[in-house]
């Protein structure tokens, strides 16, 4: 078994959102995504009572380059106006080509 | 009469299943109806009231439906100017939060009209079937000439294709103007077969879906708190002066009590489904604590109980001024 | 003519539905009802039979149903006391799965209660509207006693308060005393309009419901051969015990036979909602392998398919003897 | 006449219904039914088509039911074989793609058969009860029979015992099959009770079914430029076929007019929910690009537009054959 | 960009702990939490068949410190009476002041 | 607090395939498993378009054998076949035996 090294993104996120950051997701480079309906709370949600209605968590396994540019478009497109979290672990997959 | 007619509207399954919903939150239960039950109710509502419109359309003629027609367009732009404009001078809000406000109070509520149409049968008053192609109709208008005034406060440009595309295509709009032309086509032949799922249900699916909607209006209450007086005075006196305006337009253009007053409610009611989703995307700058608590917090609950037959009492009265 | 009752309960369609999600988990199919489904069925059954009630309650009259009610709200003590009791004699159970089981027979089974008026219907035997009611009384005190019992076998003491709350304002509990109250100030008239849901669906949603029961209760009767005799014994004879002194106890406050034979239902149902909710959160040293495996794995078939022609059976004894 | 009829068909509710999620889809909206109430919509279906097919049987004669049982499954054994043949020869796929489409083709779609009774019942054509029965019987062989076909072109054997298993205990079959016998038993007398759901609501239920089958054909109907020449000509041309030869079997064992196009349309209708569930599990090598696009994206719309009003077509020429 | 190493605490059980767990959770200093709905098997459910019913599952972002006192609260109160399970692996977060 | 270092096996798969893959998994030595249901794309979807109808998704914490015996039955039986993705990480657990 040939296992290679590869980052998990896990994003969770308004599931308004899920259309726009599949796209933007993709757009960047991941060659694959995995989404499950969530509900949750975090810091800016006590702060301003946002939208009711579900998140959804997408995880992404891919390289540490795309990892750098989700974060990146996170950080501007997303963090500033949506109810959204972001969290990056290290992973183990086979097919390497694949991920 | 006015408190009797008011006391059959309060005293309805629907309006009761409301109030339960509001108790439910009150006394911290963990009722909810699932999701899926709720995205379901609501897509049988969307469909069976734009249908049961297509088929009405199918039976009247051109003539008696074009001017209200026209006048429920102009109702869509004058509304959220009008709301822009009064936000404006009772309240502190910037610009894009304002523009927010107009799309909600511009655009109308599916839920308040049906309760609307309940009501009216209740009373034996009679409202031009052709009402729901009003509603489909004042839907849109309202959240564009809202986007357009809040992006003169936007630093960036709002990308309209994008937007424009992702109201026109949204859920609701489609199950609307589908259910229309589905009834158009089908008219009252294919229509017979489906009543007893759309007609027949109607009144108790509404009261599952209002008892969850009390539940949602329910745990809004407590920001109205943080909302500031001009926000509260808002959400509960626009609604009678734009419902008033809908009212008098319906009688100018032809439209008899039941259906005057109908577009009175429509014009009184504040979408909390298709403008906040579109606010949320095209202008995420906006406050949802403040246009969700203001239309599904304050208006909603507001309309329902007690705009639905303040609306009949104005229409009973533009009747008795005979224009 | 018992033989013959017993036949037409058995061969109606929600029992055979309850049969046939036995078969589907017997042959290991993969059938089930979405989650949202079966949750969306138990709203619409508790709501409906709540507000069912509150109609028929808005038009009895007090004199008529106090005396059922505080007999009701006496088995409701008397019966857990009784299971409590009977338990410690026959099986070999600590104090706290003791108080669980008389928990679980103090309270009582919405769908057997169901199921026991659609039977009542066939035979065409009338009941008083208002045996709702007694559904929603003896439904909390039996879990309450049984709690407290357990709780002298604790060595921690019960969080009465948090526990009580959460009883009461349970989705059950909301939804079902919610729609009586709803019922009773909406009235026949307002009862109308939602009848074709609440009403004209009822037995048909309860076949889709008892199809999922079925399924819930077949994946339990594996644990039925490790429950012991004792248990086994007791969920199947104390139904009989409390089922009559419930027909009893009916008859004696002035039902008639068919009051009697609900309140005889009621008495010999065991919960598997309420109170295991309850159990699980208060007493978690329990073992669902008992409480569940009793209620839900044995005395809920047993009662639907057997107990509900027998109360009739013992009613018409009842009747016969004439106090 | 057959245009008269086409329209009728065409402009019914649940086709239009499908329509609109087809145009849904090509405006790229976000529509879909939540899949909780997709699943649930598909229980009632198969449960309540099973439900009145048993009912029916309750009340036909052994006599004029055997032979069209024994005829159906000679078609459900025949109609593989030649589809399996006829890919052959205008498609270059392999023997396990061939045997996959075989299976698809061999069984049935319970929506084009809903369809196609409704629309018998608009043009007032009657129909034996027990069509539900050999819907049932069509469901498997062909299923079989292709999955056999299919194993030959397979290096591995293939796991029959729990292929079979996997078919026979399935979700479907467990309804279908099941609510025969519940309808049985339970005869016209319990089902009058459930009348008002299984039977006032089909319809409707059905239109709601389409609008998210129109949703799902539409996704797939990119994938169809991909299919190639050979697999549009096939998945147009041989329920054409297939039809007529369930038409005339229909025909020669007795059936009238309407039962014989219900057989004609079983024959013609392609599975894409049975039979994909078992050919992916038994027989993964096989491409659901291939299966799923004959019988889903271009096969079932065919069917639902044109094959119903033409088998009817067919019937009735069938009929003046006179045989 | 700028990432800073968290603990995720996954913790899987009945369903009927959710409000208990998220009270506990945000008590001790969580500062968000995420549920999915999940279903499963453990060692517990094998033994002596625990309620039906699905399994929620809540993942949450915080420090160490706090991981203790949750890991610690579940040891007292719900390992031994609940089917409850737990793992925490490791995770980097921008914007380290929310978790 | 006694915390152990386990492997946790992530798998994302047709839905169909649920009941196979536990019993699989189960008969491979893992002692339990969380299912929760998604979503997603991946490089095969994208090429054949599979199945309609959601992914699952199965997470087992278990330790390093039995997640080289899972990975190895799903590079044999499932990978060949079927949409099915998986990554595997490290995570740290109390109560040993149960994993
Ligand atoms: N510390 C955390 N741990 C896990 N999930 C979190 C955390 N903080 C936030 N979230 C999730 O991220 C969503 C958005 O957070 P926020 O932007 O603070 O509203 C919340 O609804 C939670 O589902
Ligand atoms: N080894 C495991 N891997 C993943 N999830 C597990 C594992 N063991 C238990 N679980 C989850 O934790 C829940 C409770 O486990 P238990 O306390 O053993 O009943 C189960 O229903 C599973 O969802
Ligand atoms: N890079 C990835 N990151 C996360 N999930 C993935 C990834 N690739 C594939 N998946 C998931 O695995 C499923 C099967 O992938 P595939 O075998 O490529 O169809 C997809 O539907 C996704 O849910
Ligand atoms: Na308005
Ligand atoms: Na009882
Ligand atoms: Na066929």
């Amino acid at each position: 078994m040939k296992f290679t090294t590869r980052k998990l993104v896990t994003i969770v996120g308004e599931a308004a959102l899920e259309s726009r950051l599949i796209r933007d997701v993709m757009a960047l480079g991941a060659k694959g995504y995995t989404i499950t309906d969530a509900h949750g709370t975090g810091p800016r949600n006590q702060r301003n009572g946002d939208l009711e209605g579900g998140n959804i968590k997408i995880e992404i396994v891919t390289d540490p380059e795309t990892v750098d540019k989700i974060v990146e478009k996170l950080s501007t497109d997303y963090f500033p106006h949506y109810a959204c979290s972001c969290w990056i672990s290290d992973v183990e997959v086979l097919r390497e080509d694949r991920y | 009469m006015f408190l009797e007619a008011a006391l059959i509207n309060a005293t309805s399954a629907p309006v009761l299943a409301f109030v339960l919903g509001l108790v439910a939150v009150a006394v911290k239960s963990d009722l909810r109806l699932p999701e899926a039950l709720y995205q379901s109710l609501s897509i049988y509502l969307l469909l069976g009231i734009g249908i049961k419109g297509g088929v009405a359309l199918s039976e009247a003629d051109v003539a008696e439906v074009s001017l209200p027609i026209l006048g429920t367009l102009a109702l869509g732009i004058i509304i959220p100017l009008l709301a822009f404009w009064v936000v404006g001078k009772i309240t502190k809000l910037d610009t894009i939060n304002r523009g927010a406000l107009a799309a909600h109070f511009g655009s109308t509520s599916l839920v308040t009209f049906s309760a609307a149409l309940i009501f009216l049968e209740s009373q034996q008053i009679e409202y031009e079937g052709f009402v729901t192609t009003l509603l489909a109709i004042l839907e849109i208008p309202g959240i564009v000439v809202g986007l357009l005034l809040a992006s003169r406060g936007l630093g960036r440009g709002l990308d309209w294709g994008e937007s424009l595309k992702e109201i026109l295509t949204s859920k609701s709009i489609v199950l609307l103007a589908g259910g229309l032309v589905l009834g158009l086509i089908t008219g009252s032949t294919g229509y017979e077969k489906v009543q007893p799922l759309f007609g027949g249900l109607f009144t108790g699916v509404l009261t599952l879906f209002l008892l969850e909607m009390g539940i949602v209006a329910g745990r809004r209450l407590p920001d109205v708190k943080q909302a500031g007086l001009g926000l509260v005075a808002f959400s509960l006196g626009f609604p009678l002066v734009a419902g008033t305006l809908g009212v008098v337009v319906g009688s100018l253009t032809g439209l008899g009590l039941g259906g005057s007053v109908v577009l009175g409610v429509l014009s009184a009611s504040a979408s909390y489904i298709a403008a906040p989703a579109a606010v949320r995307l095209a202008l995420p700058e906006a406050s949802p604590g403040v246009y969700l608590t203001a239309s599904l917090g304050i208006t909603f609950p507001f309309n329902l109980i007690f705009g639905i037959p303040i609306m009949l009492a104005v229409g009973q009265f533009v009747e008795g001024l005979g224009f």
